[in-house]
């Protein structure tokens, strides 16, 4: 009980405040010693009260510092909550960071002025600190606080070169398309507080558990807006688009926000909210089928991309498709566990990828590489074991994880669910493979002088390469399937308390018997590796020269996929431009035309009166007289005229 | 002996007289002969006011008379001293041509 | 009653020794122009000084008529006295150095003021339509001489010219509504004419109207307005001064004590609206034309019209209130407009040309005191708060708010709405454009200094502290009988 | 002597200050600008105890002072200060110490003159927020115009003249209608009771026929609507910010505009409180098409000063729907917003003004990638935006947040949806404008060169961003002292909103 829980995410806060403000002067070795010491410290503290906390029995322990915002009936607290959830994701978020700020030692030191490091590690920091405040907080609005902490740092870091106009735009468009995603969070909010008069976990969970039925329409809508934040941080169909531009920014923020982090915030609400979800089935519909078509569609577009990052970046979506998939068919654990494993091979992903531009001098394009296996060993073996996880391939940990995932989807009975996120596991294999093969394997295909200077990163990214690898071999096995006994899924077990029963909650009611499961299993591995066999087979055996024939033979499908379905062009006609139209046009009409028009025209019309009126006086003093007289008339008339 | 005459016939005369004077003080274009139309509207004034001490058989009216008269005879010879002065600029007293002070 | 003229006591004539000190001082300074031509310098000082004087005197006099109860000396004189005489003042102060400038620096011009001002002071004593009547003709005679005063210039010339024929037209009508009113009465006292059986002849009525018509005139009340922008124009600055103010309350004093004394029980609707027209009407041309004006002078002149409108209203709303209103809305309207005209006369070099307000511009900078003097001066004509401006349509507008006359109120709000227009154009041009003229205006002389400060002073005094004001105001308006209140 | 005169002491400080610059000679513009910053400075300093004193909890108005003005027809010195108006005098007594001080290196013009007419203005602003006297109110309300006028006339850009007028007549043809219903007020309160009153406390004791009072609220609300400004009638505010100098412009935007709601709230609502809660909705509806409509043409402009100037009335707008919902959490949420909008959007025109100031050009088309030539200034300028929309930990996410949840509990729960969408719109137009003045890469040799913000600039700005970390982390330092005030006025509305009794005046 000795550290307590704000000190874990206020210093990365303060390691942002000291880089932010003395960083540029201090140099990069002190910005270093304090982006990374900070995120250290941060990561010790953590595990300092999350292995007494696993030790022990796993009570959620509440920290409050008092009242933040009291206003008339509303009020919400700064509170902090350390339970199996939160504990989870403290605990390789932290991790994961800690290793990928180290890299970025590495991978940011040559290419960027000592104000340029700086800001780069004080981003770094203050997303640390909004990560951690989103995931410990404990209540919504100080969730959202980090939920909007770690968007704004994910504008900053995409925008971080911004001196490029597509890092910049891309930055916008990634907080933009984010704020569409919270606004449907703030409404979730307000229905909630409507409904339970609180933003308190404890006191909202507690209350829906305990009326269900009084609540549930309602409640169906507050948990919609509350999922379409989540499809915005998380990039699901349809707000994913921002999520492949955020490619611009430097590599270690893609694996460390845009990967391992971040984008799974989405996921982690949607299980903290676990409670109110259950109690919506046609919301857990609606996830699940986001998440599957979120899957397969991402997956698919993954299929046709030639930049190493790109294919990454759909991969990610498509794998948080898998996440979502997992929730809405109720298999939260699976859904955290893939979260975790996620975590892992994206991550290691995502730096190999980086190593591998490193060496290759910035150039991104898979179709100028290959045959890098032999000038990067650490990275290729790395990055190796990592799609082999991320493909499914056992023992690697994301074999576990996807087939709790599917075992979960089959479970629920949603077998059309189920086969698109077989027939996912599989693209996800053979894209995977097809990258391996392109960039490792075959001959290089890069200029000269790339392949001059091509040369295995320093220690400072090889390190992070390795740990992250060998977690993502091993570190399925906390989730054993139940099939090798009921103890096995340790994960599931640690993660119980996180899911309290409720009456009316559906869940798990048919276990499947083993054979089935096997049987799962058996397919899945089946898949998986048939994926990975044709990947070889096409790209790393015949060269490539098959996928090449299918692209012309269809060559319109191809370009649509290969144009990720023009999805963009989509949104930039059908709501960007009429939106640019609609308000010139607001102000060009209304405003000036209208408005104003109608106000100058008021004023015209005194003024011209005034001017002809003053062609009275027409300076001739008979014509006095006479106004003078008509006057009297009129004066006699109006009074005595009618009437006496 | 004007208590032979009718107060009504004294008040038509004087009405219509001022009238005259009104239509020459609109319709006249030389300064003179309009001041000289306004004077006989100040006349008929002076002539209804005689009419009506005599019915009220008071000389507050003929008194005010006498100040009308002695006002009409100051207002002339300022009226002429001014035309004189215009004059001089404009060798013409037709009102007429007299318009710098305009709009 | 016949003879009552005639005879008269030591008391009487110490009742008016303030006109008889004006009335001496100005044949005195006529003598001295003629033979010692070197006084000249002060004769200034010296018209001031019977001002000053005559304003003494006339708060030491005992209250109660005189002359049988011809003249009248009461609080509401004394404050209408101090009144009139504040505006001689600073008229003379104003004419001082800019007759110097002009060269034209003569004894008669003093005389004809202060003979002029007597008139003004014996129309708001007079208790006697005959007093009345002599007092406006003593008024109009000095100050027809005095709009032809520069020989030299034609556009004076024809200013005496319009004002004297539309002026001796308009007394003509004035005239014979008095003759009407004795023929009535059977006598020319105000104070016969309380008889309930004239309030409602249409006679009467139509000689009262005649009257409004007259005293309307004189105020430059539309439609019998139209000689006013001409004159201001051709006519000596410090002499407009005057003119744009002292006569103007005058005459509404007088129309107040008319009609109070016939309508005893209340205005007749019928005069009611006739009143309001004419407000309505003045107010409205007024500040729609001023706004096509180029020449400062006649823009001041349009908005003189126009303020006439807002103070007529006071008149339609007829009550002891709306007289205190009227009274203070004089004061504030002289150290505005009286104000206002002092500083054109420091602004402008060059009397033979028109006072264009483009010359204006950039002096802000280059001559700021009397600049910022006019500025403040436009600023109360347009009644912002915190100026004597906007304490004169607070009581006006109170007063006819409390009597229903809400239509009145709103147009004339509106109304003021529309001469922020011009007057702020007038203030850009002395701030916020750039300088056109090469040589700026005159130095500024001692006395105009003298005639700014105190406007300026009496702007923001009357704004910040009206109380006394009004306090003297009410128990002035107490003197006229009144219904009700 | 001071103690029981505090508020005065505050209120006229600054015009005697402005005296004090009066024996400056015109030769030395350096001592008037200093001086000038000295004065607001003390009356900050003299504020201060206003804040430490204020008796927390307590709703009625304290620091109270009444003296007769014109006793003979009920006018009263009467000024007190309440929760509501005490957070509104702080940001005053703030706000112009920092736009003078940014003034001092960027006024050159006859620089005595414009620091007197800043002084002037603070006194008028300070004097509209605590007065309790309807006709002591309208001397302060109309008197802040007047210094306006000059500030944006004089010391404006290309169209001030024309800015200057549009401002001037916009407020004052609001304001005389409003003049007009105050006088029938007292007349009511006259005929009613015998006494002759101004005074607020009075006045609202009154209680008029509904038909009545339905015109006298319309015409205090468009008064103040005017000032807020409310859609349709907000056009004057764009030229008026625009043209305006930039301190003109962070006074402007940071306090006069609040007055309009403060106005609503301390007089329209307790004096008509049946009509007002009858007109509440069209209120909230005018609010909602504000924060739409402001924050799309915001997105159109190419100037960047008329784009915060348009972000001006989304904002407002929100504020709008806030008093319009009438729950506490909304006021409360409105009261504070309107405090974040001064800081956010004073800190931004300020900002403005630093690139102003060193291109001469508000065109946004004239900047692009100037980020790494000034950083500071880019630092700064992307918290005020960020601020300004809304993101949590900074002052503006409170209130926004508190309007549209106090909105959603309100009767009008889709208010809150529609104008929730300012979240993403303000995204949208100040993220482009960040973008494209500050990302981007450099399209200007001559932004190559611009010199970074001075320190003088420095400090005014920081000013403002530790305000907005201080409020968007302990908020309770305002809300705590803002909510008795306004309970206490929601009693008020919802009682006699409920009596039908009428004494006819």
């Amino acid at each position: 009980m000795s550290i307590p829980l704000w000190l874990i995410p206020a210093l990365p806060l303060a390691g942002f405040a000291v880089c932010g403000l003395l960083g540029k002067r201090l140099g990069k070795s002190f910005v270093s010693a304090v982006g990374v010491g900070s995120v250290g410290l941060a990561t010790v503290a953590a595990y300092a009260r999350l292995i007494p906390f696993t030790a022990g029995n796993h009570e959620p322990v509440v920290e409050r510092l008092g009242s933040w915002i009291t206003a008339g009936s509303f009020s919400v607290e700064m509170a902090f909550r350390l339970d199996v959830l939160s504990a989870l994701m403290v605990s390789f978020v932290t991790f994961v960071a800690f290793w990928i700020h180290v890299y970025s030692i590495g991978y940011m030191h040559h290419d960027e002025t000592d104000a340029g490091y700086a800001r780069y590690f004080a981003y770094l920091n203050l997303f640390m600190f909004s990560m951690l405040t989103l995931v410990l907080a404990q209540n919504f609005v100080l969730m959202f606080v980090g939920w909007e902490g770690v968007g704004l740092c994910s504008y900053l870091l995409i925008g971080y070169y911004y001196e490029r106009e597509y890092a910049a735009a891309a930055g916008k468009k990634a907080f933009v398309v984010n704020r569409i995603g919270d606004f449907g969070f703030l409404l979730g909010m307000f229905g909630l507080f409507a409904l339970f008069g609180s933003l308190d976990f404890d006191r909202v969970f507690q209350a829906a558990a305990a009326d269900a039925l009084r609540i549930a329409p309602l409640l169906t809508v507050v948990c919609l807006c509350l999922f379409v934040g989540a499809v915005g941080k998380s990039a699901q169909v349809p707000l994913y688009v921002w999520l492949p531009d955020a490619m611009a920014g430097p590599t270690p923020v893609s694996a460390l926000i845009h990967a391992a982090t971040m984008v799974t915030a989405g996921v982690y609400m949607v299980t903290r909210c676990n409670v109110l979800f259950r109690l919506t089935p046609d919301v857990m519909l609606v996830v699940a089928w986001i998440g599957g078509i979120t899957a397969i569609f991402a997956a698919s577009i993954a299929l046709a991309q030639n930049d190493i990052k790109k294919v990454l970046a759909y991969s990610t979506v498509s794998q948080l498709g898998y996440m979502f998939l997992a929730c809405g068919v109720g298999a939260f654990v699976a859904g955290m566990f893939h979260v975790l494993t996620h975590a892992f091979f994206k991550a290691c992903l995502f730096l190999g990828s980086g190593s591998v531009i490193h060496a290759m001098g910035g150039e991104q394009d898979m179709r100028k590489m290959g045959g890098l296996k032999s000038k990067l060993p650490t990275t290729y073996w790395t990055f190796l074991v990592a799609t082999l996880a991320i493909a499914g391939i056992p023992p690697l940990a994301g074999f576990f994880s996807k087939d709790a995932i599917l075992t979960g989807v089959f479970e629920d009975q949603k077998y059309v669910l189920f086969a698109i996120g077989l027939f996912t596991a599989g693209l996800t294999a053979f894209y995977m493979f097809r990258l391996v093969s392109l960039t490792f394997q075959r001959s290089f295909r890069g200029t000269h002088e790339q392949e001059h200077h091509l040369h295995e990163s320093p220690p400072s990214m090889t390190a992070p390469l390795v740990i992250l690898a060998i977690l993502s071999a091993v570190g399925g096995f906390v989730g054993l399937p139940k099939l090798l006994g009921e103890n096995a899924n340790l994960f599931a077990r640690f993660l119980e308390p996180a899911f309290p029963q409720i009456a009316f909650a559906r869940g798990a009611e048919h276990p499947l018997s083993h054979a089935i499961e096997w049987l799962l299993i058996g397919i899945s591995i089946a898949v998986a590796s048939g994926g990975v066999l044709l990947a070889w087979l096409w790209y790393t055996k015949e060269e490539g020269r098959i996928p090449d024939r299918i692209a012309q033979a269809f060559p319109k499908t191809y370009a649509l996929v290969s144009d990720k379905f023009r999805v963009d062009e989509a949104y930039n006609f059908l709501i960007v431009r009429p939106f640019d139209w609609l308000s010139r046009m607001l102000w060009k009409v209304v405003d000036v035309l209208i408005i104003d028009g109608v106000l100058n025209a008021g004023a015209f019309l005194v003024e011209l009166a005034g001017d002809v009126l003053r062609f009275l006086q027409t300076g001739n003093v008979r014509n006095y007289a006479l106004t003078f007289f008509l006057g009297v008339i009129g004066l006699m008339l109006l009074v005595l005229g009618l009437g006496f | 002996m004007i208590g032979t005459i009718p107060l009504s016939d004294v008040l038509l005369t004087s009405g219509g007289l001022f009238l005259i004077g009104l239509a020459g003080a609109l319709l006249r274009r030389s300064a003179i002969s309009i001041f000289l139309s306004i004077e006989l509207m100040m006349n008929a004034a002076n002539l209804a006011l005689l009419g009506y001490s005599a019915l009220w058989g008071s000389y507050d009216g003929q008194i005010v008379v006498f100040f009308v008269i002695a006002i009409a005879a100051a207002e002339a010879s300022v009226g002429l001293a001014v035309f004189v002065a215009l004059f001089r600029h404009t060798e013409t007293i037709d009102v007429n041509e007299i318009h710098l002070l305009k709009w | 009653m016949t003879g009552a003229l005639i005879q008269f006591s030591a008391a009487d004539l110490h009742a008016i020794t303030p006109e008889l000190v004006l009335v001496a001082t100005g044949c005195l300074l006529i003598l001295l122009d003629a033979f010692a031509p070197r006084a000249r310098s002060w004769f200034a000082a010296l018209a001031l000084a019977a001002i000053v004087a005559s304003l003494g005197v006339l708060f030491w006099l005992p209250e109660g008529g005189s002359f049988s109860g011809h003249l009248e000396t009461s609080p509401l004189t004394t404050v209408v006295g101090l009144f009139l005489g504040a505006t001689a003042a600073v008229a003379v102060l104003v004419a001082k150095p800019y007759l110097q400038r002009t060269g034209e620096e003569k004894g008669e011009f003093y005389a004809l003021l202060l003979w002029g001002h007597v008139g003004v002071s014996l129309m708001t004593r007079g208790l006697d339509l005959l007093i009345i009547f002599i007092g406006l003709e003593t008024l109009s005679l000095s100050f027809y001489v005095l709009a032809a005063f520069f020989r030299t210039l034609p556009t004076s010339s024809e200013a005496g010219l319009k004002y004297f024929l539309v002026g001796s037209f308009g007394s003509a009508f004035t005239l014979y509504g008095i003759v009407l009113l004795f023929g009535k009465s059977g006598s020319v006292r105000v104070a016969d004419l309380a008889r309930p059986d004239l309030a409602g002849d249409p006679v009467v009525i139509f000689a009262l109207l005649l009257l409004l018509v007259g005293f309307g005139f004189k105020m430059s009340l539309a439609p019998f307005h139209a000689w006013a922008p001409d004159v201001y124009q051709g006519m000596p600055t410090p002499a407009v001064a005057y003119l744009s103010v002292a006569p103007k309350g005058a005459s509404l004093i007088v129309l107040y004590r008319v009609f109070s004394s016939v309508f005893q029980s209340g205005l007749p609707g019928r005069v009611e609206s006739g009143v309001a027209a004419l407000a309505i009407l003045s107010m409205t041309l007024g500040n729609v034309v001023a706004l096509a004006q180029r020449d400062i002078k006649r823009l001041l002149a349009y908005s003189g019209i126009a303020h006439m409108g807002y103070v007529t209203i006071a008149l339609a709303v007829f009550g002891r209130d709306a007289l205190a209103a009227v009274i203070v809305y004089f004061f504030a309207y002289l150290v505005s407009n009286a104000g206002a005209f002092a500083a054109v006369a420091a602004l402008y070099r060059d009397e033979s040309k028109p006072h264009a307000v483009g010359l204006l511009a950039g002096e802000g900078r280059r001559t700021p005191f009397p600049a910022a003097v006019l500025t403040l001066c436009f600023f109360s004509l347009a009644g912002i708060p915190a100026t004597a401006g906007f304490i004169g349509k607070f009581f006006l507008f109170q007063a006819a708010i409390a009597r229903g006359l809400y239509a009145l109120a709103v147009i004339g709000v509106v109304n003021s709405l529309i001469s922020i227009g011009y007057y702020l154009k007038v203030v850009y041009t002395l701030y916020m454009r750039d300088a056109v003229e090469p040589e700026g205006p005159p130095p500024l002389a001692w006395a105009h200094g003298l005639a700014l400060a105190l406007c300026a002073a009496g702007i923001l005094g009357l704004g910040l502290f009206p109380s006394g004001l009004w306090e003297a105001a009410r128990s002035a308006a107490a003197t006229l009988p009144f219904f009700g209140s | 002597m001071l103690s029981e005169h505090l508020l005065s002491a505050v209120v006229f400080l600054p015009v005697l200050g402005g005296l004090l610059l009066l024996l400056v000679p015109k030769s030395n513009p350096e001592a008037a600008k200093w001086l000038a910053f000295v004065v607001s400075l003390v009356v900050f300093a003299v504020s201060i105890p206003l804040w430490t004193r204020f008796d927390v909890g307590n709703a009625g108005f304290q620091f109270q002072e009444h003296a007769e003005w014109v006793p003979a027809i009920g006018i009263s010195y009467s000024l007190g200060l309440d929760g509501i108006s005490l957070v509104l005098v702080l940001l005053t007594t703030l706000l112009t110490p920092v736009s003078l001080l940014f003034s001092v290196s960027h006024v050159e013009k006859s620089v005595r003159s414009f620091s007197i007419a800043f002084l002037v203005l603070e006194t008028g602003m300070l004097g509209a927020l605590v007065a309790l006297d309807l006709a002591l109110f309208y001397v302060f309300w109309e008197v802040m115009l007047v210094p306006m006028y000059f500030i944006i006339g004089i010391w404006g850009g290309g169209r001030r003249i024309y800015a200057a007028m549009k401002f001037f007549l916009f407020t004052m043809a609001g304001s005389l209608l409003m003049f007009l219903a105050i006088l029938y007020l007292a007349w009511a309160n006259q005929s009613a009771t015998g006494a002759w009153s101004f005074a607020l406390a009075d006045l609202t004791r009154l209680a008029l026929p509904p038909h009545i009072q339905t015109i006298l609220f319309l015409a205090f609300a468009l008064a103040f609507a005017i000032k807020v400004p409310v859609f349709p009638l907000h056009t004057w505010l764009p030229d008026a910010h625009t043209e305006a100098p930039t301190a003109g412009s962070i006074v402007l935007a940071g306090v006069l505009l609040k007055l309009g709601v403060y106005g609503y709230l301390r007089f329209a609502l307790p004096l008509f409180p049946q009509t007002a809660l009858r007109f509440a909705p069209w209120l909230g509806v005018l609010g909602i098409i504000g924060v739409v409509y402001g924050a799309m043409v915001a997105y159109a402009q190419k100037d960047m000063k008329r784009l915060v100037a348009y972000s001006s009335v989304s904002h407002l707008g929100l504020v709008v729907v806030g008093v319009g919902a009438f729950t506490a959490t909304a006021l409360s949420g409105a009261v504070l917003q309107m405090v974040n909008h001064g800081l956010s959007t004073g800190a931004l025109f300020l900002l403005v003004g630093v690139l102003y100031e060193r291109r001469h050009t508000r065109e946004i088309a004239a900047y692009g990638g100037i980020a790494g030539i000034v950083p500071v200034t880019t630092a700064l300028f992307v918290i005020a935006t960020l601020s300004s929309i809304g993101l949590p930990g900074l002052n503006g996410f409170v209130g926004e947040f508190l309007i549209l949840i106090g909105t959603w509990t309100s009767a009008h729960r889709w208010w809150s949806v529609v104008a929730a969408t300012g979240v993403i719109l303000s995204a949208i137009y100040m993220l482009s404008l960040v973008q494209r003045v500050f990302w981007n890469p450099i399209s200007h040799e001559e932004n190559k060169s611009l010199p970074e913000i001075r320190t003088s600039e420095l400090i005014a700005a920081a000013t403002l961003v530790v305000a907005m970390f201080w409020i968007g982390v302990r908020p309770n330092d305002v809300l705590k002292r803002v909510a008795p005030s306004l309970e206490a006025l929601r009693a008020q509305v919802e009682s006699s909103s409920g009596n039908a009794e009428v004494r006819r005046p």
